[in-house]
C-alpha cells in the first residue's frame, strides 16, 4: 500500500509537469496577452506598455518564464495576479467555496438520483422505468448545460418568478435560506447531466454484478432478494463508481464553468473566464494546477477509498 | 481420418448479422437515425424551400414572433429569419461535427493502437499525455486554443478534434490490449508478420466496434462542443450562422425573444440526443452479452 | 421416458423429475435447451449428469434450484422433492423456493472464485445461509461455520473465518463452497462441474471430499460433468444427455461397462485412456536433434523495484531437453507449472533470461525480432483456444496466407497450398472465403493447425491444443496431429496439463513442476514407474482409471 | 471582456489650460455642490446602503497601480485626489486648498515650478493626519521603476519635489506640461505610513484593504461578487449622507439590467443600461433613467498602411455606404448622438459645422468608379491587383458590434466591397493586435482625448503608431503633416482661442482625410433608483459613481 501510494504519487508528479507545460504553452500561444486591457485606455502609452511588459517579466523568452514560474511553484509561490496583484492561492481560495457549494450540492443530487435510477433501472430491467430512465438520461446528455440553465431562468425566473435568475444570494438577505433558494436552479442544471450519466454506469455496474456467479451463490443459498441486492449486489457495483467519481471530476468542473457563467455564480469557473479574458497568466496556471491536483488528488482519493473497499487490494 | 465434413453454414452478409439486427430493432437509435436523416435533409433542403435567405436583413422585421407571415420561427435582432438560418447553421453546426470526429477518431485510433500494441515506454508516454489532456477542464484547452487561432469552421473543427481524441484513444489502447493478449496476434507474430500489420491489419478491424460507437458519441459531444464555444463568442464567426452562435446573441433577448435561444437549443438537443441513440444502440449491437431493448 | 433403473432397498427418489421441456430464447440454434427428460435421484446416491457442452445439463440443475434467467422458461414438465419436504418445484411460489434453498437444496459451481463474493469474508458468507434461515444464535453460527470448515478440512478454520476469497486457491474456495453448500445439512446437494476448473490432483482432492460427505451425510448428490473419468470415480448412476435430450440412463458399472447408445459408447471411446505403451517411432531418422534446449530459463518481475513490493516469479528454470526429427516431446504440468511459458519461449513470443535455444545448432535465444524473423517458419505454433487464436474479421484465406506472402510468397501460389491444406485438414476448400464464425471449434481447430503447417515447419509446438474441445472432437484432432507428423516427420513439442492426453501422442513425456522438470521419460517410465513422487502424485489423481474392458466394449 | 461595454473615459473637459487660467476665480465661485463645508452644518446622520451594479469586476485598488476604469469607482470612494474636476468641466481643489494658477502663484509664468497648499483637517481612514509627505511619497511612487505604476505621463516630468511644510508641496516640471493639473485631478493620494512601510509596494496588503482618506471607508471585499464600503464618520468633506456603498459585480448585462429592474441594484454604473432596454427602463416606476453625454466615439477604424486603404477614395466611398441612421435607429434604439469627428460633442473644441455625412449607395459606387475600382468576375472591386476586402474586428461577443458588423457587410456588399468578420476575444483583440495595428479595421468605441485636453498627439500625430516604432497610440498609423505641424503648434499655444482654431482645422482635416469612420458618439442610459439623492453625472470623470459622497436616499 505504502509503495503504491508512492508510485501514484510520482506518477501524478509527471502529469502535473504535462499538465502545467501544456497549459502554459497553450495560455502562450494566445497573443494578446495581460497588457490588452489597457489597448483601447487613452492615457497608457506604447511606452507604458513596454514599461509594465518589462516589469511583469513578459518579454523574457518563453521557457525562462516557465522555468521562473515552475521553480517559484516548487517553493510554494503560486505568483501574484496581474489583475489585482494578490496572491494566486488567495484568489482561488477566494473563490473556491461558492465553487464547492454549487458542485457539493448537485454531486448530491446527482449521485443519490442517479444510483437510485441506476439500481431500479437494471432490477427492473426491460419495464418502463428502465425505458423511461434510458432515453431520459440520454436526452439529458444531449441537452447543452448552458441552454437549460437559459431555458431554466426563462421559465422559473422571468416566467413564473419562483426561482431568482442568478447570484448567489440576495443582498441584505444572506440567510441559509436564501443560498438554497439561489442554489436550487443552478445546481439542478449542473446535475442534470450527471444524473444521466451516474444512471447509466449504475446501471451496467448492477447489471455486471448480477450476472456474477456470486450472486447466482446467494439465490442458492436462500438469501432474500432485498438482501442479495443490498449486501452482494450495490455493494460490489458501488466499487467502480468510486473510481468513476474521481474521474467524473473534472467533467463536473468544467459543467460548473458554464452554470457559472449563466447564473453569474462568483465560484471559480468565473474567476477562470475573467482570467483568461485578461489573460491574467499567473491566475489562469493557478486555476489550471489547481483543478489538476484536484482531479489527481480526487482520483488518487478513489483509488485509495476502492482499496480500502476492496480486500483483494487492501490485502494484496 | 475422422470425417470432419463442412456442415454447411449459411454464408452471413453484414446486413444479415446479429449486430445488424440488433440495431435495427433498436426502436430508440432507428429514431435517432431517423432523425439525423430528416435533419441533413431539411438542412440540405430548407434554405432553397424557404422564402427567405439567412443573410437577407430587414431592420423593420426585427424580433418577429414564430408564425409572423412566413417567418415560421420568427426573426431575430436583424430581422433575419430564424428557420432560414437554422437550417443553414444545421449546415455549419452538423459539419463541424461530423469532420471533427473523423479528425479526432483518427488521432485517437493512432494513438491508442500505438500505445496499447507497444506498450511499454511509448505507451506510458502516450497515455500519460492523454491523462495530461484529461485532467483539464476541456473547456479550458478548447477556449485557449479556440481563442489563439482565427476562428474559422475548420479551425474550430480542428480546436474540438485536438481536444476529444483522448477519449477515443482511451477506448482504443484498452480495447487492444485486450486484443493484443488474444491469441490470434499471437498467432500473428509467430507468423512474422511486421509490428504495424498486426496493429492495423490484423487488431484493428476488431476494435472498430469500440471504435464506431465512440465517433458516434464523439459528433455529439463534436456538436455540443462547437455550441459551447460559439455560445461564448469564440467560435464560428457572424454571419455564418451556427446553432452555437445562435444562442450567443439570444440570452440577452430572454425576455423579450424567447424564440431566439429556444430553437437553436431545442435544435442541438434533437441533433445530439439522435446521435447518442445511435451510439448507444450501436454499443448495445456491438455488445455480445447485452440483450438489446 | 420413465426411469428404467433402481437402485435396490431405496426408499424413493429424493428428486424427480418428469417430462420437463425448457425453452430457449428465440433465434438461439434450437428451440428448447432439454426437451421432455425424466430422471430420478435416489435417496442417498451419487447421481451424474453427463454430457457435452451443449447438451443441456446444467440448465436442468439450474432449474432445480429455480435459478434459470427470465428469458429461459420451463414450458413443460414437473420436478417432484421427495422426502418430508415433498413438493413440486416448478410453479412454486419464489418465497417456497427461497426456504428450500440452502436448506433442503444446495449447490455448487464450477468457478469458485466467482463464486464467491469478493467483498466478504469466508466467515460471513457462510454465515449468510444461516441467518437467512433464521437458525441459530450469533454464537451458535460462529462455531457451527468453524465447524463446517472443518469438517471440509480447510486449514486453520478459525483464521480461515476471517478471510477473503481472493488469498485462497481454487481448491480452497471450493471447499468453502461446500461448506457453505452443507451448511444446514441439505437433502440434496447438486454440484455443476465442480471439479471442471481444478488441477488434477485438487479435483482428485474435491472428488473425495464430496463422496466422503456424501456418504457419511447420506445425502443425495446431482454431479454434473462432461468427463466420464469423473464419472467412474464417484456415480452410483448415471444419466447421459445429448443436445437436451437423455439418450442413456442407468446404473454406473452397466453404462460404462455396457453402453447402448452410440453416442455413449463414443463419449467413452473418446476419453483418453492411460497407455503405458510407447509410441511407435514415427521414423528412423538421424538421432542429430532439431532443437536442442540447455538450461533455459524464464523470470517474471512483478510489481516495481523502485516502489518496493517487487518480487520475481520464475517460471521456467534451468530446464533441458532436446527433440529428435518426427518425434514428439510431451510437456506436461498443472496450472502455474511454466509449461506455457516454456512453449512461449521456444516460439520467442517471449525472450527468456539465461541458457541457450539451439534450434538446427543455432542459439536463436539472443536474436532480435528481426533476425528471428526468417527463422520463423520453421517453429510454428497451435494454440488453445480455437475461437481466440483465429482473427475473426479475417477470411480462412487470409488467415492461411498472410505469412507466406509476408515471407515473399507469391498469393496465386499461397492460395493454392492453402486450399491444399484445408482439404488435407478435413476442410471443404469452400471454406478459404468464409470467416472463422461460421466454423465449430473442432474445424477451427484444423484451421490453426492448417496455418501451422503453411510453412512447412520444422518444428510444431502445441499448446494445450485440444484442451478446450469437447472429448469427441479431441480425439479426432489428436488423430489428425498423428497423421500429420507421420505424413512430414516435423518434431512436435506437445504441451499439455492432461496426462491422459499426453500419452496418446507423446513418444516422451517431461513433467514439469514449479518450472522445473522433475521427470523425463517414455510413457511407459511416467505412467507404469513414476520416478518422482510429484509424478506419482499426478499419475494417482488420473479420475476414473477405466478399466480395460469397458474402453474395449466401448469401442466394439 | 475588457470591451463589454465601450469604454467610458469621460474625458469631455474644457481644457487644463483654460482651467489654469480661469481657476483663481473657479475656486471662489465654485459651486457648493462641491464645497464641502457649505454643507458641513447639515450634518445628516449617514443611513441606508447603495447597491451599486457594474458588469466588470474591480480588482484593483491601490489607485496608482496599473488598473482599468472599473476600478475608479472604488478608487473614487475611498480615496481623494488633490483635485477633481466637477460635471461641467472645472477643476475645484480637494486635498489641496486651492487649485495652484499663474495668477494665484501656484505656478510660475513659464509654467515650470508648481506649488500646491494642502487642507490641514484632512485625516487618512485609520486616524493619521494626510501631510504632504503623503503627496511627495504618491508622486515618487508613481515614477519607481519597480512600482506596477499606471500612466506615468506627466509624472516623469516630475523634479526637486520638497516638502514646505505639512500643507505645502512644490516641484518643478523637465518641460512645461499643460494637462498635469487634469492629471493630478486622477491620481489619488496614498498613505506614506502604511505603503511606505512595506515590503513591497507592489504585493503589499494595503493593495487589497486600501486607506484613503475619501468619503467611505474599505469595508469587506467578496472576490468575484462585491465590494463593500462604510461611511467615513469624520471625511473631511461633504457627505457622505449613505452607510453603506456596495459594488456589486454581474457580470451579465442582461441580468445587471434585470437586478434593476427589481430593485436589487440600486444605480447602474459602468456598462449602463443597454440601449435595447432604454425604452422599457424609462417607463420604469420609480426609476430615474437618462441619457448622458458620453465622451467616446464609436467608429470604424482603418489599418491605413493597407493598400486598399491608401486611397482616400475607398474611404470615402465606404464612409458614404454607412448607413449610420439606421444602424443608430435599429440596432442601438435610436441611443446615440451622430458626430463628423473625434471631439466629443460636450468639448469646447467641438467643431459643428464640418460637412455631414449623407448615405448614398450610388454616390459611393461612382467614387470608386472614377477612381478606377472595378468590379472583378467575383463583383469584388479591384484596382491594380489590389482586392476592395478587407476584415473587421472587434471584441467577440459584443452582439450590438457583431448586429452592425453584418448590417454593413450586407450594404458593402452591394457596391461590390467584400468585408468579413473576424472577431477576436478581448485579450487578443486589444493586445498587439490592435496596439501593433495588426488589423484590417476595427471596430471600436474610442475616447481621444486625454485629461480633457483637446490634445490628440497621441492618436493623429505621425510619430505616435506603435507599429512604427513609436509611443503612442496611432494605432490607424495615421499620417498628415499639416496635423503634425498643428498638433505640436497646439501643445506650445496657451491661449483658448488659438487653440480652437488650431483644432478646428485638425478636425477638418481629419474629416477630410477619413482614417477612421465615426459612427456615432456615445451616449449613455444611466439609471438609478428615484429615491437616490444627490446623484449628478460627470462626462469628465469615467464613472458615475464618482462622487458618492453627495448620494442620499430621500426620506
Amino acid at each position: 500500500m505504502p509503495g503504491f501510494l508512492l508510485k501514484r504519487i510520482l506518477q501524478s508528479l509527471v502529469l502535473l509537469l504535462i499538465v502545467s507545460v501544456i497549459g502554459f504553452v497553450v495560455l502562450n500561444l494566445l497573443p494578446g496577452g495581460p497588457l490588452a486591457q489597457f489597448g483601447l485606455d487613452s492615457s497608457i502609452t506604447q511606452a507604458d506598455l513596454d514599461r509594465l511588459r518589462e516589469q511583469l517579466g513578459l518579454n523574457r523568452p518563453l521557457y525562462v518564464q516557465y522555468l521562473d514560474w515552475a521553480w517559484r511553484l516548487l517553493q510554494g509561490d503560486w505568483g501574484h495576479s496581474f489583475r489585482d496583484g494578490a496572491p494566486v492561492l488567495e484568489v482561488i481560495a477566494r473563490h473556491l467555496w461558492a465553487t464547492f457549494l454549487l458542485m457539493g450540492s448537485s454531486t448530491i443530487i446527482a449521485v443519490s438520483i442517479g444510483a437510485w435510477i441506476g439500481i431500479r433501472s437494471a432490477t427492473h430491467r426491460g419495464s418502463t422505468f428502465d425505458y423511461a430512465a434510458t432515453v431520459g438520461a440520454m436526452i439529458a446528455l444531449s441537452i447543452p448545460t448552458f441552454w437549460f440553465g437559459l431555458v431554466g431562468i426563462y421559465v422559473f425566473s422571468l416566467k413564473l418568478g419562483w426561482l431568482p435568475a442568478g447570484n448567489m444570494y440576495t443582498i441584505g438577505d444572506e440567510t441559509v435560506l436564501d443560498y438554497l433558494h439561489h442554489l436550487i436552479l443552478p445546481s439542478i442544471v449542473l446535475a442534470l447531466v450527471h444524473v444521466a450519466i451516474w444512471s447509466r454506469y449504475m446501471r451496467s455496474a448492477t447489471l455486471d454484478v448480477m450476472n456474477q456467479d456470486f450472486v447466482k451463490t446467494a439465490r442458492a443459498k436462500g438469501l432474500s432478494e432485498r438482501r442479495i441486492l443490498m449486501k452482494h449486489v450495490v455493494g460490489n457495483a458501488l466499487l467502480p463508481m468510486v473510481t468513476l467519481a474521481g474521474i467524473q471530476l473534472p467533467s463536473v468542473l468544467t459543467g460548473a464553468l458554464v452554470t457559472e457563467t449563466v447564473f453569474t455564480w462568483p465560484g471559480m469557473g468565473r474567476l477562470f473566464l475573467d482570467s483568461l479574458g485578461y489573460s491574467d497568466y499567473p491566475v489562469v496556471m493557478g486555476l489550471l494546477m489547481f483543478s489538476a491536483i484536484l482531479v489527481i488528488a480526487s482520483n488518487l482519493i478513489a483509488d485509495i477509498a476502492v482499496a480500502l473497499i476492496d480486500p483483494r487490494i487492501r490485502l494484496a | 481420418m475422422t470425417s470432419a465434413t463442412l456442415s454447411q453454414p449459411i454464408r452471413e452478409r453484414w446486413w444479415r448479422s446479429r449486430t445488424t439486427r440488433r440495431f435495427i430493432t433498436n426502436k430508440l437509435a432507428m429514431f435517432g437515425l431517423g432523425m439525423i436523416v430528416l435533419l441533413v435533409l431539411a438542412c440540405i433542403l430548407a434554405p432553397h424551400l424557404l422564402p427567405y435567405g439567412s443573410l437577407d436583413i430587414d431592420l423593420r422585421a426585427r424580433f418577429a414572433p414564430p408564425f409572423t407571415g412566413y417567418h415560421f420561427f420568427g426573426t431575430d435582432p436583424l430581422g433575419r429569419d430564424v428557420a432560414a438560418r437554422l437550417f443553414e447553421a444545421g449546415r455549419i453546426s452538423l459539419a463541424v461535427g461530423f469532420s471533427a470526429m473523423l479528425l479526432s477518431t483518427i488521432i485517437g485510433t493512432l494513438v491508442g493502437v500505438i500505445a496499447g500494441y507497444r506498450g511499454g515506454w511509448i505507451g506510458s508516454v502516450l497515455m500519460r499525455t492523454v491523462d495530461g489532456f484529461l485532467s483539464f477542464p476541456s473547456i479550458f484547452l478548447v477556449l485557449a486554443l479556440a481563442a489563439a487561432l482565427q476562428p474559422s469552421a475548420m479551425m474550430i473543427t480542428i480546436v474540438i478534434a485536438a481536444t476529444s481524441w483522448m477519449e477515443v484513444a482511451r477506448i482504443v489502447d484498452a480495447e487492444v490490449r485486450s486484443l493484443r493478449e488474444r491469441e490470434f496476434v499471437q498467432a500473428g507474430r509467430m507468423l512474422g508478420l511486421s509490428g504495424a500489420h498486426i496493429m492495423f491489419r490484423e487488431i484493428l478491424p476488431n476494435a472498430l466496434g469500440p471504435i464506431i460507437v465512440a465517433a458516434t458519441l464523439t459528433v455529439a459531444r463534436a456538436i455540443l462542443m462547437e455550441a459551447y464555444i460559439s455560445f461564448l463568442g469564440y467560435g464560428i464567426q457572424p454571419p455564418l450562422p451556427s446553432w452555437g452562435n445562435m444562442l450567443n446573441g439570444a440570452q440577452q433577448y430572454l425576455g423579450s425573444a424567447p424564440w431566439l435561444a429556444i430553437i437553436p437549443g431545442a435544435a442541438i438537443t434533437i441533433a445530439v440526443a439522435s446521435f447518442n441513440f445511435i451510439g448507444d444502440g450501436l454499443r448495445d449491437a456491438f455488445d455480445v452479452r447485452s440483450d438489446g431493448h | 421416458m420413465t426411469p428404467q433403473y433402481q437402485t435396490d432397498g431405496a426408499t424413493g427418489p429424493a428428486l424427480s423429475v418428469r417430462g420437463l421441456t425448457i425453452d430457449l430464447p428465440k433465434d438461439m440454434e434450437r428451440r428448447h435447451a432439454v426437451e421432455d427428460i425424466s430422471f430420478d435421484l435416489q435417496d442417498g446416491q451419487i447421481l451424474c449428469i453427463v454430457g457435452e457442452s451443449g447438451s443441456g445439463k446444467s440448465v436442468t440443475a439450474n432449474t432445480i434450484m429455480g435459478l434459470l434467467p427470465s428469458s429461459i422458461r420451463v414450458s413443460a414438465g414437473e420436478i417432484h422433492l421427495g422426502g418430508a419436504e415433498a413438493g413440486e418445484l416448478i410453479g412454486a411460489a419464489p418465497a417456497t423456493l427461497r426456504n428450500l434453498r440452502g436448506r433442503v437444496v444446495s449447490m455448487i459451481f464450477q468457478d469458485p472464485l466467482s463464486a464467491l463474493n469478493p467483498l466478504m469474508t469466508v466467515g460471513e458468507q457462510i454465515t449468510e445461509v444461516l441467518t437467512a434461515h433464521g437458525v441459530g444464535t450469533r454464537e451458535w453460527q460462529r462455531a457451527r461455520v468453524i465447524e463446517l470448515l472443518t469438517e471440509v478440512s480447510l486449514p486453520d478454520p478459525q483464521l480461515m473465518y476471517h478471510q477473503y476469497p481472493f488469498r485462497l486457491s481454487g481448491g480452497q474456495r471450493q471447499r468453502v463452497m461446500i461448506a457453505m453448500a452443507l451448511a444446514l445439512e441439505p437433502k440434496i446437494l447438486i454440484a455443476d462441474e465442480p471439479t471442471t476448473a481444478l488441477d488434477v490432483t485438487t479435483q482428485a482432492q474435491i472428488l473425495h471430499l464430496i463422496r466422503d460427505i456424501q456418504r457419511r451425510k447420506g445425502m443425495s448428490v446431482m454431479f454434473i460433468t462432461h468427463d466420464f473419468g469423473v464419472v467412474a470415480e464417484i456415480a452410483d448412476s448415471v444419466v447421459v444427455m445429448e443436445k437436451g435430450r437423455i439418450v442413456e440412463t442407468g446404473s454406473a458399472d452397466a453404462v460404462l461397462k455396457s453402453p447402448s447408445h452410440p453416442y455413449t459408447k463414443r463419449l467413452i471411446a473418446a476419453v483418453p485412456a492411460l497407455t503405458g505403451e510407447n509410441r511407435a517411432a514415427a521414423s528412423n531418422a538421424a538421432p542429430e536433434p532439431i532443437i536442442r534446449v540447455e538450461g533455459l530459463g524464464k523470470t517474471y518481475r512483478i510489481g516495481s523495484a523502485l516502489f518496493g513490493g517487487e518480487y520475481l516469479v520464475k517460471a521456467v528454470q534451468d530446464v533441458s531437453f532436446e527433440i529428435g526429427p518426427g518425434r514428439t516431446l510431451g510437456i506436461v504440468g498443472e496450472s502455474g507449472s511454466g509449461k506455457s511459458s516454456l512453449g512461449r519461449l521456444l516460439v520467442k513470443l517471449q525472450d527468456g533470461n539465461g541458457g541457450r535455444i539451439l534450434f538446427e545448432g543455432r542459439d536463436i535465444v539472443p536474436l532480435s525480432d528481426a533476425e528471428f524473423r526468417p527463422l520463423r517458419p520453421k517453429i510454428q505454433m497451435i494454440f488453445q483456444d480455437p475461437f481466440a487464436s483465429l482473427n475473426p474479421r479475417s477470411t480462412i484465406g487470409h488467415i492461411l496466407t498472410v505469412g507466406p506472402v509476408a515471407h515473399g510468397m507469391d498469393y496465386p501460389k499461397a492460395r493454392k497450398e492453402a486450399q491444399a491444406l484445408l482439404s488435407h485438414v478435413g476442410l471443404d476448400a469452400g471454406a478459404f472465403e468464409r470467416y472463422p464464425h461460421e466454423f465449430s471449434g473442432g474445424q477451427r481447430q484444423r484451421i490453426g493447425i492448417a496455418r501451422a503447417l503453411m510453412f512447412k515447419p520444422k518444428l510444431l509446438v502445441a499448446d494445450e491444443a485440444v484442451s478446450a474441445l469437447d472429448v469427441s472432437i479431441q480425439a479426432q484432432i489428436l488423430e489428425l496431429l498423428d497423421q500429420i507428423q507421420r505424413e512430414t516427420g516435423v518434431s512436435m513439442i506437445f504441451i499439455t496439463h492432461d496426462l491422459r492426453v499426453a500419452s496418446q501422442i507423446c513418444d516422451e513425456i517431461a513433467v514439469m513442476q514449479k518450472g522445473r522438470i522433475v521427470e523425463q521419460g517414455p510413457p511407459s517410465q511416467i505412467f507404469l514407474d513414476p520416478r518422482s513422487a510429484y509424478t506419482r502424485e499426478l499419475v494417482d489423481a488420473i479420475p476414473g482409471r477405466m478399466p480395460a474392458e469397458a474402453r474395449l466394449s466401448a469401442l466394439n | 471582456m475588457t470591451d463589454k461595454t465601450p469604454p467610458k473615459s469621460g474625458l469631455s473637459r474644457r481644457s487644463a489650460l483654460r482651467l489654469m487660467a480661469a481657476s483663481g476665480l473657479a475656486t471662489f465661485v465654485a459651486p457648493h455642490f462641491l464645497g464641502g463645508a457649505a454643507f458641513a452644518q447639515e450634518d445628516r446622520e449617514p443611513k441606508g446602503r447603495v447597491v451599486v451594479g457594474m458588469s466588470q469586476e474591480p480588482t484593483v485598488f491601490n489607485p496608482l497601480m496599473v488598473h482599468n476604469e472599473v476600478d475608479d469607482a472604488v478608487h473614487f470612494s475611498v480615496f481623494d485626489a488633490l483635485f477633481r474636476i466637477d460635471p461641467d468641466g472645472v477643476i475645484q481643489p480637494n486635498l489641496a486648498a486651492e487649485v495652484p494658477s499663474v495668477e494665484n502663484g501656484g505656478i510660475s509664468e513659464d509654467g515650470l515650478n508648481w506649488r500646491v497648499r494642502l487642507r490641514d483637517d484632512v485625516k487618512w481612514h485609520d486616524g493619521k493626519p494626510f501631510t504632504a509627505e503623503d503627496v511627495k511619497y504618491t508622486l515618487e511612487l508613481i515614477v519607481d521603476p519597480k512600482f506596477l505604476s499606471w500612466r506615468t505621463g506627466g509624472h516623469s516630468l516630475v523634479r526637486d519635489l520638497t516638502v514646505v511644510s505639512p500643507t505645502e508641496i512644490t516641484w518643478r516640471m523637465e518641460s512645461e506640461f499643460a494637462p498635469y493639473l487634469a492629471f493630478l485631478a486622477e491620481t489619488f493620494m496614498v498613505p506614506k505610513h502604511i505603503l511606505g512601510a512595506a515590503e513591497d509596494p507592489n504585493t503589499a496588503p494595503f493593495n487589497q484593504s486600501p486607506i484613503g482618506t475619501g468619503a467611505f471607508k474599505w469595508s469587506n471585499r467578496v472576490p468575484g461578487d462585491r465590494v463593500e464600503l462604510v461611511a467615513n464618520e469624520d471625511y473631511f468633506g461633504e457627505g457622505p449622507f449613505i452607510e453603506e456603498l456596495i459594488f456589486k459585480y454581474i457580470p451579465d448585462m442582461t441580468v445587471l439590467y434585470t437586478q434593476f429592474q427589481s430593485g436589487d441594484v440600486d444605480l447602474v454604473d459602468q456598462s449602463y443600461i443597454t440601449p435595447d432596454h432604454y425604452a422599457e427602463a424609462k417607463e420604469l416606476p420609480d426609476r430615474t433613467v437618462t441619457l448622458e453625454p458620453g465622451s467616446s466615439i464609436e467608429g470604424i477604424f482603418f489599418n491605413l498602411e493597407r493598400p486598399q486603404f491608401k486611397d482616400p477614395a475607398v474611404r470615402e466611398a465606404l464612409y458614404a455606404a454607412l448607413d449610420r441612421q439606421s444602424i443608430i435607429d435599429g440596432i442601438y434604439y435610436g441611443v446615440g448622438t451622430m458626430t463628423e469627428t473625434f471631439m466629443p460633442p460636450l468639448s469646447y473644441y467641438y467643431d459643428p459645422d464640418l460637412p455631414k455625412q449623407e448615405f448614398n449607395l450610388d454616390k459611393a459606387r461612382k467614387i470608386l468608379d472614377d477612381a478606377g475600382w472595378v468590379p472583378g468576375s467575383d463583383g469584388i472591386r479591384a484596382k491594380d491587383g489590389v482586392r476592395l476586402a478587407f476584415a473587421n474586428s472587434t471584441t467577440s461577443g459584443n452582439h450590438l458590434r457583431e448586429q452592425v458588423q453584418q448590417y454593413m457587410q450586407q450594404i458593402y456588399r452591394e457596391i461590390g466591397v467584400e468585408m468579413t468578420i473576424s472577431n477576436l476575444p478581448p485579450a487578443v483583440m486589444w493586445g498587439d493586435f490592435w496596439t501593433k495595428s495588426q488589423f484590417d479595421t476595427a471596430m471600436s468605441g474610442v475616447t481621444f482625448l486625454i485629461a480633457s485636453d483637446p490634445d490628440v498627439t497621441n492618436r493623429f500625430a505621425s510619430t505616435s503608431s506603435a507599429a512604427k516604432g513609436g509611443q503612442g497610440s496611432n494605432t490607424m498609423q495615421y499620417s498628415n503633416p499639416r496635423v503634425d505641424e498643428l498638433l505640436k503648434e497646439g501643445r506650445g499655444t496657451f491661449g483658448q482661442e488659438e487653440r480652437k482654431k488650431i483644432y478646428t482645422e485638425v478636425q477638418q482635416i481629419i474629416r477630410e482625410d477619413l482614417p477612421f469612420l465615426p459612427i456615432f458618439a456615445y451616449t449613455v442610459v444611466m439609471g438609478r433608483k428615484s429615491g437616490l439623492e444627490g446623484f449628478k453625472f460627470n462626462p469628465n470623470t469615467r464613472t458615475p459613481s464618482w462622487h458618492a459622497a453627495a448620494w442620499s436616499w430621500k426620506d
